[in-house]
């Protein structure tokens, strides 16, 4: 019987970040839009692309092979399976020691692996530059990223995420400075992997400056689909992982009440209505960077991510 | 007697030292040779002397091969070549004749000082013989590095074979020492014969070695 | 002993000797080619004999005990093998017409006396028959290297003999000294030139004399032995004259000089006062080594380029004995042994090789293991022997030499190394060179007689993995005779 | 008999294989025999060592011939960390005879390659039985002698003979160095054998020389920056089996080599033992990935990569030796697992990647990417094995080179508690490098796979590529499979690994195997987990359901059509991108930390029609400030005694002189 509800719940988290996804994609775009003043589409927008793309005919480029048709799939299967082990209303979750933070950056890095590879493989000259841009990124964005992985592991002792957004939870951890480095290191980072302004502009298809872009720009149909949905996907991990680890506040524990579950929904609910909107502000009152500045960009994440670790090596001594 | 035995013996040994210096300051050729006949006639004598001391006839058979080939075949089959062949007549030394007497009064002294180690143990003739035998090798060697001539080098190396000679003469009862002179003697010969003859001549124009030693091979 | 017993000592003396004039004699290539090869066999098998039948007392003049046998095996039997490589090589010099037929009937003479003389030093008892010994097979080294009669050779020839010349001289006056130190104790005439009184009575000689003897000694068997810087001759000599005298050149001569340089050195350890001769031969060991590893680089002729490492492997011998104890004794009597093996294996290699492309450039030899497979891989398996790769016996010795460095002068193993390194380098650089790349020069098939090189090779191989017991207990009483 | 015997049984028929095949190399066949064989005898070894593992848990049994040296003899002993490593060596060298079953068809001069092949396979085996130092330096020079050999299989192409003479000059270094070492393991009494070394005390001056030493000389036959120098050259030049042996195989017995002596042989480490490991493995990593991504040789690619991952096992090894001197020896076991796994794991992906290079090589006759492309489409099988190998090697989950690296990782979080302020730095630093060098190794496959196989063909021969024959795709799926199974049963190799770890630390990991649902916990559940199994199927569950709900509900249509490329249709294939414009990013960013850029580009004025170049030179920096040097040393040292080879008769005969004078005169001072 427990096992049947554990199951349940981990099946909830699974589809609640589905369901979720392209409603933060929404937020952002619509809360972007009326900052600028326009109207910009509706929140549900998302949605009916994801709908439409998926129902119409894929046209393919004559000489895609199999592995640019099985890579959409692959990526959004990672991309979820990576969301779902994030705590987002409830830690602990049933399958939650599958793969701790390491290994969820690590799926990331499988499914940008692929969307490299797809972008490589028609053998155009945009795919190219997408997959090469995008490597780069990811090459400072990475370890970056395990080095905030790092910081916050010490700190909580473990890199579990739902051992460490307990621990985080807990009264006794107070401000930290390594904590703080880590989650400006963790923002930037988080930018870059979304693709997001400065890094990268999701909405732009100018040729010279695209990388996320670039790489999908042969795609269509349901394959296009699938790899928006990953990117959603995506973009609901950062910021859960943001809200888990720097705001664990109201997150259910290992084995909770429904009532417990519905209000862990509710404040995740509320983090994600922050962050979205937190995110569309940032956007746009910054300016995109030269490709080339990017690496100064993220090289300045990894510094801080080192120094919050090295902090940490050091201060454990005192 | 015993007394002015050993110092007839000495003042041999000391001359020969001396003489090698004066082929140390020569400077022309054919001088050279009558000096170096001189040499070997005090080595003849030497051993003639140590012969009588050591009541060691065999040893007059090696003063008599100083006395003739040394003295009179060498010098005379020397000047020869040096006349058909045409050589120059003056030696060119490497250093300067002033430093070359310099180094050579420092190998005497470091020959004496070497010697002086040796314990009394040894007869006080063969001791000193020893020192002055050494000295003359020293002074043989400084002459072959220091001439450019072959005819000089031939001279040197005589000298030196010298200084051996006075030493196993001065060896009391050494075996085989009329071989070995014997030997050497045909080693010397070879040597004369090798720039006179051994076909050097056909095919350098002079037997100064820096000659010899454009065909040196390949790497 | 009878005068009509069989005499093994004797035998190796008397069979070259007496088969010398014959063979000065006897016209016709094909005859004294196969005489020669036969009274060398008959050397060995006399030699062999020495294993099984009792040794004789050692006498006035001849000796025989566990030391020399060693070198006298070795001599005799790269004697027979050189002699049957000799046989076809000189063969092709006579058809190419490189050497005329009296030359020939000379060569082979002097062969002959080249054996009786190493033979002599190896069995002399008495000092001044050992100094004849050498100085016999330095004079006929010297005719023989002169043998072609072209500048080049007669150049190597004269600087040969002049500074063996020295050489002899210096031993001389080095062996006097060794008298005049006996001769107050063991009494004048031929008792203070023999080895076995010698030794009994060393401890109450005059140390100094002695101190002076080995330095004349040293100089002058180390000009014999081509330890730098005495060694000018040495790479002229083999590069100029027949391949197969290089091959003795390398193979023997060099280990006559060494091993009279050895009797020195058990006379001199033997006695308390004098100065232990190990750091003077260390140092000219490792001079030898490093100076001959640099040397190696910059050469164009492939026989002197081998001569040069037979400098650089003097020098780890002597190194090896200048250490001293049981462990660097074995290995420098080991190492002897498979250098001599190893390098006159590469001698053959080389001489064939040489005549097949009608030059000894290095420049102009390539890929023979493409066009000449057998000859090729041959060269390279001597050449990789001799650099000290495994399986081969010189990588044991090479091992025995650097750990025992290490046990007994640490920071002399860093030079040693250091050297073996360079050395390894420019002899692996020439290798390539030589045995690989894309093929030049004449690819004629050539009737090589390949077996004293292959012979050679696998027992040097053999030795590398496996030293039968008997051989090593032999091996170690000689290295603790050595001191 | 015991396992040893039946072992150095199965290198004897190696040895026995490499002399007959030298008889036989007239024979059409002989090619085939002799790989079957090789195959046949690494197998039964392999075999042998698998039922030695589980049976008896790996007990040790010794051996001694009557070989080597006399009064030694030579020493061969089968422990648990023998057993480990000869499993490597042994399923590499199956799995590549297998693969030269195919592959070695084409070979142009077998007779340079079959009798080497046999006996580099015996010399690897032997020296990791070999139990004293003289079998165990003789077979490891051995090994570099038969690898050399196989370097120099094309002998005709200058760089080979290049690469090979420099491999070789190194190999020897590492053998004398190594020489060293033991000779001062050996201590003044010369006892050889690792049971008297194991026993003996040293002084920390002599252990620490020790330590130096053994790093370089077992870390020049690995490939450590900055003694790498050679592998990058020698690796890519023998034959694509050859060098899958070398760099999956042949590097681990390196690390055997290294592990033997400094975790059995050494006793008891210092504190800053750990830190130089760490440093040169972290330079390693990073420096080894850089070069690689700057290639366009795939060979060469895959070999510079080897050097980053040198580097990793290195870092565990460094890690393992840091807690091992803090006592903290949970963390120690932990570290060493991960650099032993990594050691797996490497050869099982790096022998597969060059399995696939060699077959590209095989269909198109290239190695140079620039001429590569679209290979996925003739060569399926080839591509997707291929593409295993990358993902594990880029260390993406779900394969096994993530689970090595997050393993590293772990035992990195692990080191806040150690004392020293020298690896309180040191080690978050290292850990910085390791994950860099993790993004890097990532793009450095994008980039391999992608420019080979993916895009449009850019020469005649990868358009007419074929696909190759079975025995190489056996081998490559089979190892494919290795690669998956090992990432998502890591559990079963961890606890293959507790003898090793029990033999050299005395403590082991937690026994995975009875955790449920196979995930491994290496230190509690608290701290961290990971499951491989569960990730996979996840993945592929999920993947497949969205694959399933989409044709089903949504739509199945698909039209092919020329490529869009933004309205630029029909362009050239040479219009793709380029390995090396595809490394341009990270060039630009690294590059001038690693290399001498320099970067040239001659732009034509308007109006002038020939085209534009743009040429970048890249100069290794290591090889300028530390090799350079040294051949010129050498080379100004044979030039200036050079001189004495062409002096007068005279100044020889001064010579002479000079040193009788001197020895003279020393005669004359010496007290």
């Amino acid at each position: 019987m427990a096992l049947i509800y554990a199951l349940m719940v981990q099946a909830m988290q699974m589809v609640l970040v589905l369901a979720l996804a392209p409603l933060l994609t929404g937020l952002v775009r619509k809360t972007k839009s009326r900052l600028l003043r326009r109207q910009g589409p509706p929140l549900l927008q998302p949605y009916r692309d994801l709908l439409r793309l998926s129902r119409k005919e894929v046209v393919l480029a004559d000489n895609a092979s199999w592995l640019f048709r099985v890579a959409p799939y692959l990526i959004f299967a990672a991309t979820w399976v990576a969301a779902s082990l994030v705590p987002t209303f409830a830690a602990g979750l049933m399958f939650n020691w599958a793969a701790d933070l390491i290994a969820i950056i690590a799926l990331l890095g499988s499914a940008r692996f692929f969307l490299a590879l797809s972008g490589m493989d028609i053998g155009t000259s945009f795919g190219g530059i997408g997959s090469s841009r995008e490597v780069m990124i990811a090459s400072l964005a990475e370890p970056a990223m395990l080095m905030i992985v790092f910081t916050v592991a010490l700190i909580a002792g473990s890199t579990q995420l739902s051992t460490v957004s307990a621990f985080l939870a807990g009264a006794d951890v107070g401000m930290r400075i390594s904590l703080a480095l880590a989650l400006v290191a963790l923002i930037m980072v988080a930018l870059a992997e979304n693709a997001r302004i400065p890094v990268d502009n999701p909405t732009s298809h100018l040729e010279l400056t695209m990388v996320h872009e670039a790489m999908v720009l042969e795609y269509s149909g349901r394959h296009l689909a699938m790899i928006e949905f990953g990117g959603s996907l995506k973009l609901l991990l950062y910021v859960s992982l943001i809200a888990s680890v720097f705001v664990p506040w109201g997150i259910a524990g290992g084995v909770a009440t429904p009532i417990e579950y519905a209000f862990g929904i509710l404040t995740y609910l509320l983090k994600l209505t922050l962050f979205g909107l937190l995110l569309a502000l940032f956007e746009t009152v910054i300016a995109k960077m030269r490709v080339f500045r990017v690496s100064q960009f993220l090289g300045a994440a990894l510094m801080l991510g080192l120094l919050g670790t090295l902090l940490l090596f050091v201060s454990r001594s005192l | 007697m015993e007394r002015l035995v050993f110092d007839i013996a000495h003042s041999l040994a000391g001359g020969l030292v001396l003489v090698s210096f004066m082929m140390l300051y020569q400077d022309r050729l054919s001088a050279l040779i009558n000096i170096f006949a001189v040499q070997a006639v005090l080595l003849a004598l030497s051993v003639a002397w140590q012969a009588y001391m050591q009541q060691a006839p065999h040893l007059y058979i090696t003063a008599a091969i100083a006395l003739v080939f040394k003295a009179i075949v060498i010098p005379v089959a020397l000047h020869r070549i040096i006349k058909q062949l045409g050589i120059h007549r003056e030696i060119e030394p490497v250093v300067g004749i002033g430093s070359t007497m310099f180094i050579g009064i420092g190998l005497v002294a470091l020959s004496m000082v070497v010697m002086m180690r040796v314990t009394g143990q040894a007869a006080p003739v063969a001791r000193e013989d020893l020192a002055f035998a050494l000295s003359v090798i020293l002074l043989g060697m400084l002459m072959m590095v220091t001439r450019r001539n072959a005819v000089g080098q031939v001279i040197g190396f005589m000298s030196l074979e010298n200084g051996l000679v006075l030493a196993a003469t001065g060896a009391k009862g050494m075996p085989l020492v009329v071989e070995i002179s014997v030997a050497f003697s045909v080693l010397i010969a070879f040597i004369v014969i090798g720039i006179f003859l051994f076909r050097i001549r056909e095919r350098f124009d002079t037997v100064d070695l820096s000659a010899l030693d454009r065909h040196r091979g390949g790497q | 002993m009878g005068v009509w017993t069989f005499n093994p000592v004797l035998t190796v003396v008397l069979i070259p000797l007496l088969t010398a004039p014959v063979l000065a004699l006897l016209p016709g290539y094909k005859l004294s080619a196969r005489i020669n090869v036969l009274a060398a066999l008959a050397t060995l098998l006399a030699a062999s004999s020495l294993f099984f039948i009792e040794r004789p007392l050692p006498g006035n003049y001849l000796l025989v005990d566990d030391l020399n046998i060693v070198f006298i095996v070795l001599n005799t039997f790269v004697a027979f093998t050189t002699s049957v490589f000799s046989a076809s090589y000189i063969g092709h010099e006579l058809e190419t017409g490189k050497l005329a037929a009296p030359y020939l009937r000379f060569y082979h003479a002097m062969y002959q006396v080249l054996a009786f003389a190493m033979n002599l030093a190896f069995v002399a008892n008495n000092l001044g028959l050992m100094w004849v010994g050498v100085e016999v097979a330095t004079l006929t080294t010297v005719l023989m290297v002169g043998i072609y009669r072209t500048p080049a050779a007669l150049e190597a020839a004269w600087k040969y003999f002049i500074l063996g010349s020295v050489g002899i001289a210096l031993a001389l006056f080095g062996t006097i000294l060794v008298y005049m130190a006996a001769q107050p104790v063991v009494g004048e005439g031929n008792n203070a030139m023999l080895w076995t009184v010698l030794m009994q009575n060393v401890a109450t000689f005059d140390p100094a004399l002695l101190n002076l003897a080995f330095v004349f000694l040293l100089l002058g068997y180390g000009t014999k032995m081509g330890l730098a810087p005495l060694h000018a001759w040495l790479p002229d000599a083999h590069a100029e004259g027949p391949t197969p005298i290089s091959a003795v050149l390398s193979g023997l001569l060099l280990n006559v000089a060494l091993y009279a340089l050895l009797r020195y050195k058990l006379l001199l350890a033997a006695s308390p006062g004098a100065l232990a001769p190990g750091p003077l031969m260390m140092i000219m060991g490792l001079v030898s080594l490093v100076f001959a590893a640099f040397m190696l680089y910059r050469r164009r002729d492939i026989k002197r380029l081998f001569a040069y490492s037979s400098i650089e492997h003097m020098g780890i011998i002597t190194f090896a004995f200048g250490i001293g104890g049981a462990l660097a004794n074995f290995a420098g009597l080991l190492h002897m042994v498979m250098h001599s093996l190893t390098k006159s294996a590469i001698f053959f290699a080389v001489g064939h090789i040489a005549q097949i492309k009608g030059t000894q450039k290095i420049a102009d030899i390539r890929g023979l293991t493409q066009t000449h497979p057998v000859l090729g891989w041959g060269l390279v398996g001597g050449v990789l022997a001799i650099a000290g790769m495994p399986p081969m016996g010189i990588f044991m010795s090479e091992f025995l030499v650097v750990s025992s460095t290490i046990a007994h002068a640490p920071w002399l193993a860093l030079p040693l190394v250091l050297g073996l390194l360079v050395a390894f380098g420019a002899l692996l650089l020439r290798l390539t060179e030589l045995a690989f790349g894309e093929p030049s020069g004449s690819t004629a098939a050539v009737k090589a007689s390949v077996l004293p090189l292959y012979a050679h090779l696998a027992l040097v191989l053999i030795a590398g993995l496996y030293l039968p017991p008997a051989l090593v207990l032999w091996f170690q009483h000689v290295a603790a005779m050595l001191g | 008999m015991t396992a040893v015997a039946m072992l150095m049984w199965v290198v004897a028929a190696l040895l026995a294989t490499a002399v007959l095949s030298v008889a036989f190399s007239r024979t059409a066949a002989v090619s085939h025999w002799v790989y079957s064989t090789c195959a046949v005898l690494c197998a039964s070894a392999l075999g042998l060592l698998l039922v030695h593992l589980l049976g008896s848990g790996a007990s040790t049994s010794g051996l001694t011939l009557p070989l080597g040296l006399p009064w030694l003899g030579a020493h061969f002993r089968l422990d648990a960390l023998a057993t480990f490593f000869l499993i490597v060596v042994n399923l590499g060298g199956a799995a590549s005879s297998v693969y030269a079953l195919g592959y070695g068809r084409h070979e142009s001069a077998p007779h340079r390659v079959l009798p080497f092949y046999a006996a580099f396979l015996a010399g690897m085996n032997l020296v990791v039985l070999a139990d004293d130092a003289f079998a165990f330096l003789l077979c490891w020079e051995f090994m570099s002698l038969t690898s050399w050999a196989l370097v120099m299989t094309q002998h005709r192409e200058h760089e080979n003979t290049r690469a090979a003479y420099i491999y070789l000059v190194m190999a020897s270094f590492g053998t004398l160095t190594l020489l060293l070492a033991f000779g001062l393991l050996a201590g003044p009494d010369g006892h050889y054998g690792f049971a008297a070394m194991r026993s003996a005390v040293h002084t920390p001056a002599v252990s620490a020389l020790v330590l130096v030493l053994v790093l370089l000389g077992a870390g020049s036959k690995a490939g450590l920056v900055p003694l790498h120098v050679w592998l990058p050259l020698a690796h890519p030049a023998a034959p694509s089996h050859v060098s899958a042996l070398m760099s999956g195989v042949m590097t681990k017995v390196a690390v055997y080599g290294s592990v033997r002596i400094i975790f059995d042989l050494l006793g008891e480490p210092a504190w800053w033992w750990g830190m130089l490991v760490l440093f040169l493995g972290g330079i390693s990593t990073v420096l080894g990935v850089i070069y690689a991504l700057m290639q366009h040789d795939l060979k060469r690619l895959l070999a510079y990569h080897t050097v980053e991952n040198i580097g990793i096992i290195y870092i565990g090894l460094g890690l393992a030796l840091a807690f091992q001197t803090n006592a903290m020896s949970g963390a120690a076991t932990l570290a060493l697992t991960a650099a032993l796994f990594h050691v797996f794991n490497h050869s099982l992906f790096k022998s597969l990647l060059f399995f696939g290079a060699g077959a590209v090589l095989t269909a198109t006759g290239q190695r140079d990417m620039e001429q590569l492309g679209g290979l996925i489409h003739r060569m399926p099988y080839t591509s997707f094995a291929f593409l295993v190998g990358c993902v594990a090697i880029s260390a993406l989950p779900p394969l096994n080179g993530f689970v090595s690296e997050w393993l590293t990782f772990q035992a990195i979080l692990q080191s806040t508690d150690l004392p020293q302020w020298g690896l309180k730095i040191m080690v978050p630093a290292v850990g910085g490098l390791l994950a860099l060098s993790a993004a890097l190794a990532a793009a450095c496959f994008v980039k391999a796979f992608g420019v080979t196989f993916l895009g449009r063909p850019r020469s005649a021969a990868a358009m007419q590529a074929h696909e190759v024959d079975r025995y190489s795709l056996a081998t490559m799926l089979g190892f494919s499979l290795l690669c998956l199974l090992a990432g998502i049963l890591p559990g079963l190799v961890i606890d293959a690994l507790a003898p090793v770890t029990m033999s050299l630390i005395g403590a082991r990991m937690p026994v995975q195997s009875s955790i449920p649902w196979l995930s491994i916990i290496p230190i509690t559940a608290g701290r961290s987990s990971y499951n491989g199994l569960l990730v996979f199927a996840f993945i592929a569950m999920s993947g497949a359901l969205a694959a399933y709900v989409i044709h089903r509900f949504a739509s199945r249509a698909l039209r092919r059509a020329p490529a869009w490329d933004c309205g630029f249709p029909d362009a050239d294939p040479a219009t793709q991108y380029t390995a090396g414009s595809f490394a341009q990013p990270i060039r630009r960013v690294f590059g001038e930390l690693a290399f001498r850029l320099r970067e040239q580009l001659d732009l034509p004025a308007p109006g002038d029609i020939r085209p534009a170049r743009f040429v970048a030179t890249l100069g290794d920096r290591i090889w300028e400030l530390m090799y350079l040097p040294v051949v010129g040393a050498v080379q100004f040292g044979a030039e200036q005694l050079n001189r004495v080879q062409f002096l007068t008769i005279r100044r020889y005969l001064n010579l002479v002189f000079l040193t009788l004078i001197t020895l003279l005169l020393v005669l004359a001072i010496w007290p």
